[in-house]
C-alpha cells in the first residue's frame, strides 16, 4: 500500500475507469489539457484523448444536459462542475431531470453519470468558492450522493459510483484535496454506495459526520480519550442512500448522538439524522441529540478571522460532546 | 446546404407565406425519394391523430383527460420532419409537449395513446407516472423526459454526442416551439452542437406564442432560424403548415447534420386550439386569427393534393377519416375500461438496477 | 368580512401593494393579459399598464436575475415562477446570488424582492406540475420563505413579504387556491413574517405542519377529538425565519410531537423542526417524534391511484396520531 | 450608430488587427470630448492600477493575498470605457472579476484596493466578506455580487430596468469575458435588453481564453460582436488594446444605448498573466505568445502616445510611473498593518434591515 492524497486517489479512480470502460468518459470546464482545476483530470486527455476528456463551453447548465444525454444513450459521463458554487446554472437538469430521468420513464431509463463537486470551505474561498451543497441533493430522490473523507474512501466509492446506473454526485471536499493523506491499496478495490464506516469505535457518544469535518471529529474524540469520554465516530461517506442501520445501531449502543457538519445548520443532513434517532430510537436516547454544525450565514466569508469563526473545529467539537457527556 | 445566413427565400421549397397559402401544391413531381403512396400513408397518420386529438380535447371535458396539449395546427411540421427521418431510417427524436401527431405517427397505436391521456397502466411512456405521452418510447426511438421547456436540447445533443462515440451515425431531431428559444439552455445546446459538429436538427415549430406571449413580446428579430448565424451554421424558415416542404427541409438538414454538424429549421405553424386544455386563449388571441389559420389546415390541405393529383379520390379519403374515428371510438372504450396503474408501483424504479 | 378564496386573496395583496407603492410591480410568464396561469394576476395589467407587469420571454434564470437588479436599484419586484417546477433555471440568480447579495456587500444593498411560487401536488400535475420546493429555500441563509394555508394568512403574509426589505420565497399550494376559502377583512391588515400560528389548540400531542396538508391536520384532529385525543395543530406559515419559540412551547406542553409534510420526508423541513425539539426540548419528549410526509419518490406521479399513494391524509395522520397517543 | 451586422470595419476606428499594432497612434486631433488633459489623468490611473495588480501579485507569492485575478493586458479597454462612462456623467457599471484596473480607476485609494485583497476591515466591497474588489462600491457605482461567470449580465439588465422605472436616464456598463458568452444567462439578459430597449452596453473583454480554454473551443464564430444580431442590436468588436478606441466605441454606445437600447462591444484584449495566482498558465499557452502580445501593452502605448503626441515629456512619465509605485509601497504597508474584521461580524447583514 501507498500513501496517496485525496486528489490522487481521485485521479486514479478515473483513470482505472476509463481505461477499463469504453464508455466512461469525462467532460467539464479546463478538465484537458489543463487537467481541471485541481489537477483531479492530469494526463487524462494526453492518454485517453480529447474525445474521452472533453474541454466544454463554460456553461454548466449544457454540460449536465449533455451529459445526460450521453447517459440516455449508455455512455458513463464524468462531469465536473469546477467548483460547488457554480452547480446552481446546472440544477434544472440534475435535480430536475437527472434524478426524474429512471422513475419517469418507468425504468425504461437509466442514468449512469457521476458529477464530480469540489465543495467546501476553509481554504479562503469565501462566498463563492466555498459552498455546501450537499442538502440540495440530498434531498432529491432519485440521486445518490457520496461524500468521502479519506483518500482510501475516495477512490472505492468513487469506482462503484461510476459503475453505478443512476446519478451519483460526488463530493469532494476542497480541503481535503491535498490535505488529507492515507494508505491506498495497489490492487484494484471498490466500497459499496450507502455504507457507512466507523472511523473509531467509542461506548459513550456517537458522532456523525462526513468529508473534512469527520477529521476535527477523530481529533475531537482523541483528545476527549484522555478525559475518559469514549467517543464513537461514524463516517457517513454515502448520504443518499443513508446508512440508517448503521447511525442507529451507534446509537443504541451508545444513548447519546452529535452531528458534525460544516454545512449550515438548518435543515442540513445534520437535521435528517437526528430526526431519524428521534424517531427510530427515541428510547434509546440518554441526552438532547447535539449538532455542531456551520451557523445560518451565507457560506464562510473571505476574511481569515470570519472563515476561522464559521468553521466546525476540533475544539467547539470538542467542547459540545463533553456538555453531552456531562448531561 | 449552404452556409449562409439564412432568409425565407432560402427556404427549401420557396417562400413560407406563398407556399401552402392557397392550401393545394401545384400539381408537380414529387420530391426526391417521396412516392405517392408515402403521402397516402402519412394522410393516414395524420388524421388518425387529428382525430385522436379531437377526441383526447372532448374528454378532457368530460373529466375523464386530466390535461393535454394539442398538436392541431402542427401537423404537418411534426409529419413532414418524421416522414424524412423514418425514411433515413436512423434518426431519434427528442420531441416536447406538443408532438402529439409525431408521438403517434411513430407508431403507437390509437389504444396506447388513450390509455396514456388517461393516465392508465397501459401508458407507453410512463406507465402513469407523467403528463400524457411524456417519458420515453424506446421501440420508436423517442426521449422527451419532461415538459420543462427546453430542457430536452442539451440533452438530445448529449444523445448525439453518445451516438458518435458508439461509432454510430444517427442524427437527432430535437422539436421545441418559439417560446423555448428564450431559454439559455437553448443557446447553450445550439453552441456545443456546433463547437462539436453533431449531427443534431433543431426543429422550432413557430407558432409565435408561448401561452399567451407573442413572438414580438419573447424577441426583436422577425426570424428565429436567424439565430443560426451566432453558432456558426446554417438556418433555415419554412411553412410549417406544408408537409411535404417540411419533408424536404429535413431530408436536406439530416444529410446536411451528418456531414457537418446541427442545422436549425424553423417551421412556420398555427396553433388551432387554447394552449392546454387548461388555457383559455380567447383572453389573448385576436378575433378571426384562429379561424383565418384553419384555412390553411394541413390536414385539409394534404387531403386536397391527394384529391387534385389524382392520388386518392375524394370517397377513398372519406374512407381513411372514418376507419381514423373508428380506431378512435374503440380506442376510447379500451382504454376508459381499462385499470390505472396498481398504487404500490409508486415506489418502483426510483434507482436503476 | 368576505369569505374569499386563497388565490382572490393573494390576488388582492398584490394589487394593494401596487396601489401603494408606485415600486412595487409584477413580472412573469403570461402575467400580463393572460393574467398569470392561475389568475393571481389578473386584472393588473389593465389597472397599472404593461410597464408594471411585465410579460417575459420564457426564462427563468433571467425573470430572477432582471428582478434582482431591479431590486438592487429599489424597485419592489414580485416575479412569478409559473409553476414550482420550472424554479431550478432560476436558481442560480436565487439561491446563488440574491440570498447572499446583502450579505456580500455587507449590507450596502438590499434586495426587496418576492418571488412567487405556485406548488404542490393533489392536482394531477404529475412530475412536472407538482413539485414541493420548499427545502431547498429553507436551507438558504439569506432567503425568507413563507407557505400559507388560507386566504386570511396569504393575504397578511403576502403584504408583509412585499414590505420586507429581503427576497422572500412566497410559496403557493396550487390545491389551496380555490379549494380554501375563508374570511379576509375588508380593511387593510398585514402579517408579520416568522410567527407560526396555532390553528388548533390541544394538550396531548403537537402537530407541525404548513400548507395544504395543515388542512389535513385540522381535519384529522377533529376525527382523533371524537376519540378523546387532544391535538394542537401548529401552523408554520412562515418555514424562514422559523418560529421555533411556538414550537418548543407546543411540544413543551403536550410532549409529543408528529410533523406532517407533502414534500419528500428525507431531509425535509420536518426534519429540521425534529432536530430542533431533539435538541432544545429533549426532556419534555414523551415519546418518538413521528413525521407523516411525502415518501422518497420523485414527487407524486400522475395516475390517480399513484397520486393518492403519495399524498399524506387525513386518515394517514389520524393513525400515526393514534398510534403517538397511543405511545 | 447603424443597426447592421457588425464588422471589424465598422469599429469606430479602423481594423482590429491594425490600430495599436505598431503600439503609437498616428498625430491626429483627439476625438470628440477628450482633451489632453484626460489622457494624462488616465494614464495616471493606468499605471496606478498596473503598480497595484503586480504588487498584489508579488504579495500573493508571500502569503499576503489568498487570491488574485490580474487586469494586466486589460487595461485600455476598461479605462476606455469607464473614461466615457465618466464624461457622460450617468453610467452605472457591472463588473467582472478581471476589471481590477476599472474599480481602481473608478475612484478606490491604494489603501482600500490593498485592504481589500488581504481581506482586511477596510475592504469597501464587502468589509472581507468576499473575494477582493467583490461586492458593491456604491459611492462609485459599482456592484459586482460575485464571480460566478455571467451572473451580472441579468442583473446589470434589471438595473436598467429599475432606472427606467425610476424616471432615469442611466446608462448601464455591463463587463465580462469570452467565456461568459457561452453561458444561457448572457442569452437571456441580452433578449430581453433588446426587447425592452434597455439602455444597457455589454462589453465583452475577449482575451480568446476562458482559463484555459480557447475562443476555437468555445465558440464556432470568429467574432462574439456578431451574435448582436440574434438579438435585433447592434454589435462592434474593437481593439481593446487602445484606450482612445475604445473611449470612442463606448462614448457612441451610450448615446445609442440611451435612444436606442442596447449594444455589444467585443474589445480583443490580451491576458498577460496567468488565469489567476493560482493558475499555471504554461500548461496549455503556446510559447512566446504572451510576449508577443506585451508588445502591445495598453500602459506602455499610452506613455508612447503622450510623449510623440508632445503632451509629455519622458521624464514626466517616469515620474507619473515613481509616484504610483511610492502609493502602492505606501498601501501596501498601511494595509499589511491593519486588522483583519473582528469576527463578531459574522453574523450581521444575512438579512437587510
Ligand atoms: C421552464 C418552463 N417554464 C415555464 C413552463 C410553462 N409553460 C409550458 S408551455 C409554455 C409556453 C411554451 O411556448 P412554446 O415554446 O412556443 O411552445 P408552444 O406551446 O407554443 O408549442 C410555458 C410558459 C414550462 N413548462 N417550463
Ligand atoms: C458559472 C461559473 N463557472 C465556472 C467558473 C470558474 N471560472 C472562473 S473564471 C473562468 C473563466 C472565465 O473566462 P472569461 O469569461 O473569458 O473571463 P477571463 O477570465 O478570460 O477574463 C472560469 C471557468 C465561474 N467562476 N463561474
Ligand atoms: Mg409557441
Ligand atoms: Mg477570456
Amino acid at each position: 500500500m501507498a500513501v496517496k492524497s485525496v486528489i490522487e486517489a481521485i485521479r486514479e479512480a478515473i483513470r482505472e475507469e476509463m481505461a477499463r470502460d469504453p464508455k466512461v468518459f469525462v467532460m467539464g470546464e479546463d478538465v484537458g489539457v489543463r487537467g481541471g482545476v485541481f489537477l483531479a483530470t492530469q494526463g487524462l486527455s494526453e492518454e485517453f484523448g480529447e474525445d474521452r476528456v472533453i474541454d466544454t463551453p463554460l456553461a454548466e447548465a449544457s454540460i449536465m444536459g449533455i451529459a445526460l444525454g450521453a447517459a440516455f444513450r449508455g455512455m458513463r459521463p464524468i462531469p465536473e462542475v469546477q467548483f460547488s458554487d457554480f452547480v446552481w446554472p446546472s440544477v434544472n437538469q440534475l435535480i430536475g431531470e437527472a434524478a426524474r430521468s429512471c422513475y419517469g420513464t418507468n425504468g425504461a431509463l437509466q442514468v449512469p453519470m457521476v458529477i464530480r463537486i469540489p465543495y467546501g470551505g476553509g481554504i479562503r474561498g469565501g462566498l463563492f468558492h466555498s459552498q455546501n451543497v450537499e442538502t440540495h441533493f440530498f434531498h432529491t430522490p432519485g440521486l445518490k450522493v457520496v461524500a468521502p473523507s479519506t483518500p482510501y474512501d475516495a477512490k472505492g466509492l468513487l469506482k462503484s459510483a461510476i459503475r453505478d446506473n443512476n446519478p451519483v454526485v460526488f463530493l469532494e471536499h476542497k480541503k481535503t484535496y491535498r490535505l488529507v493523506r492515507g494508505e491506498v491499496p495497489d490492487e484494484e478495490y471498490t466500497l459499496p454506495l450507502g455504507k457507512a464506516d466507523i472511523k473509531r469505535t467509542g461506548s459513550m457518544i456517537t458522532v456523525v459526520s462526513y468529508g473534512l469535518t469527520l477529521h476535527y471529529c477523530l481529533e475531537a474524540a482523541e483528545e476527549l480519550a484522555g478525559e475518559g469520554i469514549d467517543v464513537e465516530v461514524v463516517d457517513l461517506r454515502t448520504l443518499t442512500p443513508l446508512d440508517t442501520e448503521t447511525i442507529l445501531e451507534s446509537v443504541k449502543k451508545t444513548g447519546k448522538l452529535a452531528i458534525v457538519h460544516e454545512d449550515n445548520i438548518t435543515g442540513g443532513v445534520g437535521a435528517e439524522v437526528a430526526a431519524l434517532v428521534a424517531g427510530q430510537a427515541f428510547e434509546y436516547l440518554d441526552g438532547p441529540i447535539a449538532r455542531i454544525c456551520g451557523p445560518d450565514v451565507p457560506t464562510m466569508p473571505f476574511a481569515q478571522t470570519l472563515e476561522d469563526a464559521y468553521m466546525p473545529t476540533a475544539d467547539k467539537i470538542a467542547d459540545a460532546l463533553r456538555k453531552l457527556a456531562a448531561y | 446546404m449552404p452556409r449562409k445566413r439564412t432568409t425565407r427565400a432560402q427556404a427549401s421549397s420557396g417562400s413560407t407565406r406563398t407556399a401552402g397559402a392557397n392550401g393545394a401544391r401545384s400539381k408537380s413531381p414529387l420530391p426526391k425519394g417521396l412516392k405517392t403512396a408515402d403521402l397516402v400513408d402519412y394522410y393516414t397518420r395524420m388524421i388518425q391523430a387529428r382525430s385522436l386529438d379531437e377526441r383526447i380535447w372532448a374528454l378532457n371535458r368530460q373529466g375523464k383527460v386530466p390535461i393535454a396539449a394539442s398538436s392541431q395546427g402542427h401537423e404537418a411540421a411534426q409529419l413532414g420532419s418524421l416522414l424524412a427521418a423514418e425514411k433515413d431510417g436512423d434518426c431519434f427524436l427528442f420531441p416536447y409537449y406538443r408532438d402529439l401527431a409525431l408521438k403517434v405517427a411513430a407508431g403507437l397505436t390509437p389504444v396506447q395513446v388513450m390509455m396514456s391521456f388517461m393516465g392508465k397502466a397501459g401508458d407507453p411512456y410512463s406507465k402513469g407516472r407523467q403528463f400524457p405521452l411524456q417519458g420515453a418510447d424506446l421501440p420508436h426511438k423517442i426521449i422527451q423526459i419532461s415538459n420543462v421547456v427546453a430542457a430536452g436540447l442539451t440533452q438530445s445533443v448529449g444523445y448525439a454526442l453518445g451516438c458518435r462515440m458508439a461509432g454510430e451515425k444517427t442524427v437527432v431531431l430535437v422539436y421545441f416551439g418559439d417560446g423555448a428559444t428564450s431559454q439559455g439552455e437553448t443557446h447553450e445546446a445550439m453552441n456545443f452542437a456546433a463547437i462539436h459538429k453533431l449531427p443534431v436538427i433543431f426543429i422550432c415549430e413557430n407558432n409565435r406564442y408561448a401561452i399567451s406571449t407573442p413572438q414580438r413580446t419573447q424577441m426583436v428579430i422577425e426570424e428565429i432560424s436567424s439565430r443560426a448565424a451566432g453558432y456558426g451554421f446554417p438556418g433555415f424558415t419554412v411553412d410549417g403548415m406544408d408537409l411535404v416542404q417540411c419533408y424536404e427541409a429535413t431530408r436536406e438538414a439530416i444529410t446536411h447534420a451528418r456531414a457537418q454538424g446541427p442545422v436549425l429549421l424553423e417551421m412556420m405553424v398555427e396553433r388551432f386550439m387554447a394552449h392546454t386544455t387548461d388555457d383559455d386563449d380567447r383572453r389573448y388571441r385576436p378575433e378571426g386569427e384562429v379561424e383565418r389559420a384553419r384555412e390553411r389546415d394541413p390536414v385539409i390541405t394534404l387531403a386536397r393534393t391527394l384529391i387534385e393529383e389524382g392520388i386518392l379520390s375524394q370517397k377513398q379519403v372519406d374512407e381513411i377519416a372514418a376507419e381514423a374515428l373508428r380506431a378512435t371510438d374503440e380506442a376510447t372504450d379500451i382504454a376508459d375500461a381499462s385499470s390505472p396503474p396498481d398504487e404500490s408501483g409508486l415506489y418502483d424504479s426510483v434507482y436503476g438496477p
